[in-house]
């Protein structure tokens, strides 16, 4: 049998419970009934109720299966999963509501993430998949969830607060838009293998992949040469060349990135700033981590004003008030030297003490 | 395996959030792959460092892309996970899943695979976790029969995302999944078979709250808007006045400060509205967006390699965006053409564009430059006459 | 005689009036008593009345001993020139306040450019002295004061308005953080002349010069090639080398740069954004330039708010709607594409028709 | 010269505002350059170009710097300015001057050149426009002899300039005048001797009003500013509000909204306050700076060429600005030094900022990393580890 190829996805009509194919694009408005349930209610006057769950991403089949159990207990058998990863169970009489959530409790399976809450971290594979982390992924997200559990299921934030993960600088997810990110670091060189280099590698492509341009062809070596004052470990080498290595015991750790946002609510799209250079890996828990990311939280809950997200937050007081109010100590890495540093320097005499 | 060899990893089983340990745990009952990645986990929890080989090309007929290939660097201690790549699974439009289909995935990855997965992929993907290399093929034949195809991965277009939109949202736009769908199979041969100087991104957001993020991750950015009057229900603008304060909340809030609001009526100078959706999310019952309703197409978002991440910009402020979608597969289709052309390899568009100017992109796409596609204008006085004078 | 060298500049205790010797740094506050009268009060109680009078800056000495005539009749022989190249007479005895100003009236010296007037125009040589000019500088500044003149005696604006003109991109003055600034640009590229290439310049320093990289070296000829693609007509590499001239009648021209600004009140100092790329040179009265301005000021002073700058207002309504208003049509050439150009591009969908 | 030789520059004699061409024909009347500057001008404007050929180096003894050669392209034509360069003559402090000295400069420049002079140039020097080459070192000997020094030029440090302060302003953080006075005397040398990687320029504000442009251009920037409470005169204030809108025209413009105004008290959260001046300047007799003073120091501001226009950005948050400045000195010098030093031919130092790093400056001069050096972090994940892990 020859293969079939180039067939595509289901159709996603196929997959529509009957009250969404029946409502499809006439969805009149919907209301926050309470965290972790949704309402929205058709032109026709249907309701549909959906409740989200929170989920590791990180599934066995069989709990693949149980989410299919629960699915076809409460919801016809249909199901969706949310651009953050959670589950969302798809309710379309109202009397199924209560008997869902009791069941999903006892289930121990957290429900929340809507509204202004902390919802889901969006990460990525770190040691559990990935050639090029410099931190676990799911690890991370566990103990930081654990530890912001309470806001998962609850709406005590001023606005909304996304928080996501990437395991290296590849910043697999919108880690580099998010108003908390972790964000894997490497601090040492790439550990030349010149045999390597020689035999697997396109020493152009090697070259130009490094962002700095530290590095330079080694033609008697057939190989290359890095300077290592104008490396700053993006791995980006490594990626292109398995005999340049980056990853390293006590190099590798998390950073911290704040004040990012993706929605063009009010202030628009940003990119997440530099606020914690380095903090170390500390598996199973990385306590350093998780104490930072809610501090950063609450520090925002306490003095943001409702509707105001990390960044709109810190832009009104200004960073130097932020270092300040956070208690985080100013690092020189956080002043920008890449290629459009200047646009961050303050060209004004105008800041506060 | 006996908790006492995952100690490190046996602590996350605990607390409230969902673990992935168990998750781990119960598919390691089954099989011996994930009973390895376990041990070779918690190796890596006690070394702080990750043991993954630099990946290597594996895959299956007729396509270069879909198979992340993987290999221990301590496969002697872990021979479960000496081969462990991963397949990626185009997932159905909007992530919607009947449980016949879901269980369908799940016992063709217990035959083939680990017996874990990922719901979702960052970028969209059902993950399958980690398979060796003669199980691929058979694999994904059986997932075609189930089906499922593969995603994009290397220097492809990568599988294309978009928000639940119409499905379950007033605030469509346009029909975000029937567009993905289209697009999805518009260009099965460039996800398939990597042949463009890297990868390249299409996401989809129905209105500009944006929830595939695709302003800040996608090379090709849709994002659902509208032309004309906010729809104001007087009486709904009354019925939220009872449980919010909409001159701070809303009023207040309001960037173009193009709203007013006097206790008895909401007006709204809708000249000067930049459809941020802020008044919108907030009064859902009382406000709705324009009738006219399309998309705004933006360019060139990415992460931070190689030149440092990007955000994307506007290029076509205003689209119709009804079936068959020509108009938009065709901008597609322009912009693969000359980032194919120009592109170094390695370039994603937003650097290609950032390297030769805009102005070349939009002659090269067709597109008349508008006042709608920057924030300011150049500081800078070095312009070009390109026509001469 | 040895040349004595190294004494600097006159010492400025001797060249100041005995008022402000007796009140230095001790002055309390001050009031805008009419446009072009400024009164600073002493802690002392002393009152010093400023006059502040317009100059072409190009002055003739006879011209100079006219204004030491006027000073020493009403100001004790003391008189100085602002940061903006206009005249202030100092007047300590507010006796000599309305016979002054009766004097210059007779003159024809024009009083005003404080507060929300417009003031000079900070400018260059142009065609008068220098070899780089895209057009001249005295010439359009005559044209466009004569047409705003009414606004450096009065107080019409709801703001601050600053022009500054220089007549080629090395941009002598601060034109590229003013409200309105007036550009000469060249349109055409360098004109080589191997022969002087060859024996007059040093050819690493001007490939160095080139801002986009259009410069190689041709070592055939000992000189250069030009990539006429990449060549934006900076006219820089002529600076370094006699052997490139840029200067085209035809391509020379004026364009038109607004919302800079210097000062750190409100917003900050921030850079002119091109509006007009190109107006052409049309001496003596560059008619079409003096029309931009005053229609960017009118446009502004029409619907800016009080105390609000031309960038402060453009950034409050946008820049698609500025256009909109000043009726300026869009050209290609106002989006960036130089280094820094990602950060000028509009990463949002929030904007208006 | 007979006004009929030049009809478009006749025009520019009418209108109100001064015309440089009347100046231009009163020299005329006494000096041939003048008429051949008037005659060659016109002629510009008749070739829509100029006519001067690329300048060459010419100078008096032991300077390199002071004096602009300039040549003109058509000296057949106009003999007179066949030569015609141009003195830059360092300005007393604060432009002030008394009419003896003024008149001193006059006769000097009616013995050796055109009678044309610019009050004064962009960067603050008096311009005595135009005199042919052996009139340059007797000019330059008369000038010393009435107590004039020629300013900057070439790959020198620039004649510095300073706003007139405590002169006649009640705003003035620190005396500009005497610092001006101060940084000159001290750096004679590197004015008048070129010997740098290229052109440096220091600008002294005695208060963020920035009345000499500062901040836009000079390598090195003073800005005057304070520390702690901005001092109210609520009697005053209620004076103020007679005649303006406290509320509208104060309050609500302070960029940190650190202000509040009952009707009868003015109140500022002055640890919020980020000293714009916009109060102080609507209010001057109500509001007055907090008694400690002193100067923020910023660098790198400069125009275009070669890689753009900078701002200058602060380096020094506060710095007491008192006699003998020693502190600022030595800030000058090290600053000199990095830059003489690592600055490549024709490089700025904002420049070479941007391409080392702010980071290595700052170690370079010693200076400590502060929150109040940026608007905001990096978002680029591009960073160093330079004293190692
Ligand atoms: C289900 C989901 C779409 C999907 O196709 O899967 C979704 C669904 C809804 N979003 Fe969203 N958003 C979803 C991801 C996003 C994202 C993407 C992300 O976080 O990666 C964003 C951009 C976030 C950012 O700016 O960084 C996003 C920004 C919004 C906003 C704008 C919030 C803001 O003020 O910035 C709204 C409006 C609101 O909630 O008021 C919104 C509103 C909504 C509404 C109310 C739309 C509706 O009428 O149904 C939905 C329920 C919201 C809630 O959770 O309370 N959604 N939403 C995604 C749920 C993710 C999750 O599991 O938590
Ligand atoms: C699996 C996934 C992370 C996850 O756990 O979800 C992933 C995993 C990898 N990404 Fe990614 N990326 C994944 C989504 C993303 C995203 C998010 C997105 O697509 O929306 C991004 C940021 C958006 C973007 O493309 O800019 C992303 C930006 C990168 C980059 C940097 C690209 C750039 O231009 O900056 C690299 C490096 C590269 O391509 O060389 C990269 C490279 C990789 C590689 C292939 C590692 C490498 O160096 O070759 C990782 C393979 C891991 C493994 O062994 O499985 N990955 N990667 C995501 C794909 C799953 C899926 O198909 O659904
Ligand atoms: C005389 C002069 C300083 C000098 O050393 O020569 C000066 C003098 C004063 N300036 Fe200035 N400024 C002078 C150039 C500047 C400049 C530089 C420039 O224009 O090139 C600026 C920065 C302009 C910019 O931001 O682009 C400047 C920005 C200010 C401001 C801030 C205005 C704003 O809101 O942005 C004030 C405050 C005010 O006027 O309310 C100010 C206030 C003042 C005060 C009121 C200060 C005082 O108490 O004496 C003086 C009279 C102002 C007036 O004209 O009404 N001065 N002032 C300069 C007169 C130039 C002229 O002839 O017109
Ligand atoms: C005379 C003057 C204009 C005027 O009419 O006032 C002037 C005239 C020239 N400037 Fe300038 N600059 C003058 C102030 C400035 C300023 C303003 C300032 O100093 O505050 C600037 C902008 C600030 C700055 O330095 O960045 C300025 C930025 C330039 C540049 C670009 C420098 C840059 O780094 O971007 C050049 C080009 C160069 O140096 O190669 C330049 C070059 C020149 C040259 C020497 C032409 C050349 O290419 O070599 C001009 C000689 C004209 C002549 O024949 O007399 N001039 N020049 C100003 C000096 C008068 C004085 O000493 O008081
Ligand atoms: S962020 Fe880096 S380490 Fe993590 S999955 Fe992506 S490429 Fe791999
Ligand atoms: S790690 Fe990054 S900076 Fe260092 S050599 Fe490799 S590519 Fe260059
Ligand atoms: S992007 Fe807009 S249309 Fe799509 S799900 Fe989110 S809110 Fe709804
Ligand atoms: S959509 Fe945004 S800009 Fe428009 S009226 Fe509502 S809040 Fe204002
Ligand atoms: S702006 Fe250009 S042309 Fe004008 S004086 Fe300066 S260097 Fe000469
Ligand atoms: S004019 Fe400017 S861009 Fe053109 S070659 Fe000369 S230096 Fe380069
Ligand atoms: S900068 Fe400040 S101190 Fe100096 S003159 Fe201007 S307002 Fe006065
Ligand atoms: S100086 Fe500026 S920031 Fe400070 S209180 Fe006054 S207006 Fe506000």
């Amino acid at each position: 049998m020859a293969t079939r190829t180039d067939f595509g996805p289901p159709d996603y009509e196929t997959m529509l419970p009957p009250i969404i194919k029946k409502n499809y694009g006439m969805w009149k408005y919907h209301e926050r009934v309470k965290p972790g349930l949704l309402k929205h209610v058709a032109e026709s006057g249907d309701e549909l109720y959906t409740i989200r769950v929170g989920s590791a991403r990180l599934l066995s089949t069989d709990h693949v299966r149980e989410i299919c159990d629960v699915a076809e207990k409460f919801c016809g058998g249909y199901v969706r999963f949310t651009s953050r990863h959670n589950i969302e169970f798809l309710v379309s009489e109202k009397k199924n509501v209560d008997p869902l959530i009791a069941d999903l409790n006892k289930r121990g399976w957290p429900i929340g993430g809507t509204g202004h809450s902390i919802t889901n971290i969006v990460h990525t594979q770190g040691w559990i998949h990935c050639h090029t982390p410099a931190t676990d992924a799911s690890g991370i997200v566990k103990a930081v969830m654990d530890e912001l559990y309470d806001y998962f299921g609850s709406w005590k934030l001023p606005g909304y607060c996304r928080i996501s993960l990437a395991c290296c600088l590849n910043m697999c997810g919108a880690v580099h838009c998010s108003d908390i990110a972790i964000l894997g670091i490497h601090r040492t060189v790439p550990k030349l293998n010149h045999e390597i280099i020689r035999t697997k590698c396109e020493i152009p492509n090697v070259i130009a992949a490094c962002p700095t341009g530290a590095i330079r062809p080694d033609p008697a070596n057939k190989s290359v040469i890095v300077n290592e004052d104008r490396c700053m470990y993006c791995g980006n080498c490594y990626t292109m060349c398995p005999g340049m290595p980056v990853a390293d015991p006590v190099g590798g750790g998390v950073s911290i990135w704040v004040g990012g946002k993706v929605s063009n609510t009010r202030s628009g799209p940003a990119f997440s700033r530099l606020v914690i250079p380095f903090l170390p890996n500390t598996p199973p828990r990385w306590p350093e981590t998780v104490a930072a990311v809610k501090n950063i939280v609450e520090v925002w809950a306490k003095h943001a004003r409702k509707h105001e997200r990390m960044g709109e937050w810190i832009e009104r007081i200004g960073w130097e008030r932020f270092f300040e109010i956070a208690g985080i100590p100013f690092a020189e890495q956080i002043i920008d030297d890449f290629t459009l540093a200047s646009e961050t320097y303050r060209t004004t005499a105008a800041f506060k003490w | 395996m006996a908790n006492s060899e995952t100690p490190l990893l046996d602590d996350l089983e605990k607390g409230p959030w969902p673990s992935f340990v168990k998750d781990m745990k119960q598919a390691a009952v089954k099989k011996e792959s994930a009973r390895a990645l376990l041990g070779q986990l918690e190796q890596s929890f006690v070394d702080n460092i990750g043991h993954w080989k630099h990946g290597g090309i594996v895959g299956v007929k007729g396509y270069g892309a879909g198979v992340i290939g993987r290999y221990s660097d301590i496969p002697d201690k872990f021979p479960g996970v000496e081969h462990f790549h991963t397949m990626r699974v185009n997932m159905p439009a909007g992530w919607f899943y009947t449980t016949k289909a879901l269980r369908a995935v799940c016992d063709v990855w217990d035959k083939h695979g680990s017996g874990l997965t990922n719901f979702h992929g960052a970028t969209g993907d059902i993950i399958l976790l980690g398979t060796s290399t003669d199980h691929l093929q058979p694999c994904f034949d059986d997932l075609a029969e189930i089906g499922f195809d593969l995603g994009g991965s290397g220097s492809a277009m990568r599988t294309p995302s978009a928000c639940v939109g119409p499905a379950r949202c007033e605030w469509a736009c346009f029909d975000s999944l029937n567009l993905l769908r289209t697009v999805t199979r518009t260009f099965q041969g460039q996800m398939h078979r990597p042949m463009f100087p890297y990868k390249i991104k299409i996401k989809i957001s129905a209105c500009p709250n944006d929830c595939v993020a695709s302003i800040a991750r996608a090379d090709i950015s849709v994002i659902g808007t509208w032309r004309g009057n906010i729809q104001i229900d007087q009486t709904e603008v009354l019925a939220c006045a009872k449980t919010m304060n909409i001159q701070t909340e809303v009023v207040d809030l309001c960037p173009t400060k193009c709203m007013s609001w006097d206790g008895k009526a909401l007006t709204i100078d809708d000249k000067e509205c930049n459809r941020c959706m802020h008044c919108i999310n907030l009064m859902p019952k009382a406000l709705r967006q324009a009738k006219e309703r399309g998309a705004t197409i933006l360019v060139g978002s990415k992460a931070p390699i190689v030149h440092g991440a990007l955000l994307s910009s506007v290029v076509i402020p205003f689209m119709k965006m009804d079936p068959p979608y020509d108009e938009f597969i065709e901008f597609v289709n322009k912009t693969f053409e000359y980032w194919d052309e120009n592109g170094k390899m390695r370039e994603r568009l937003g650097e290609l564009i950032n390297r030769l100017g805009m102005g070349k992109f939009l002659k090269a796409v067709g597109l008349k430059p508008l006042p709608q596609m920057i924030k300011r204008p150049r500081a800078n006085p070095y312009y070009f006459w390109r026509e001469g004078i």
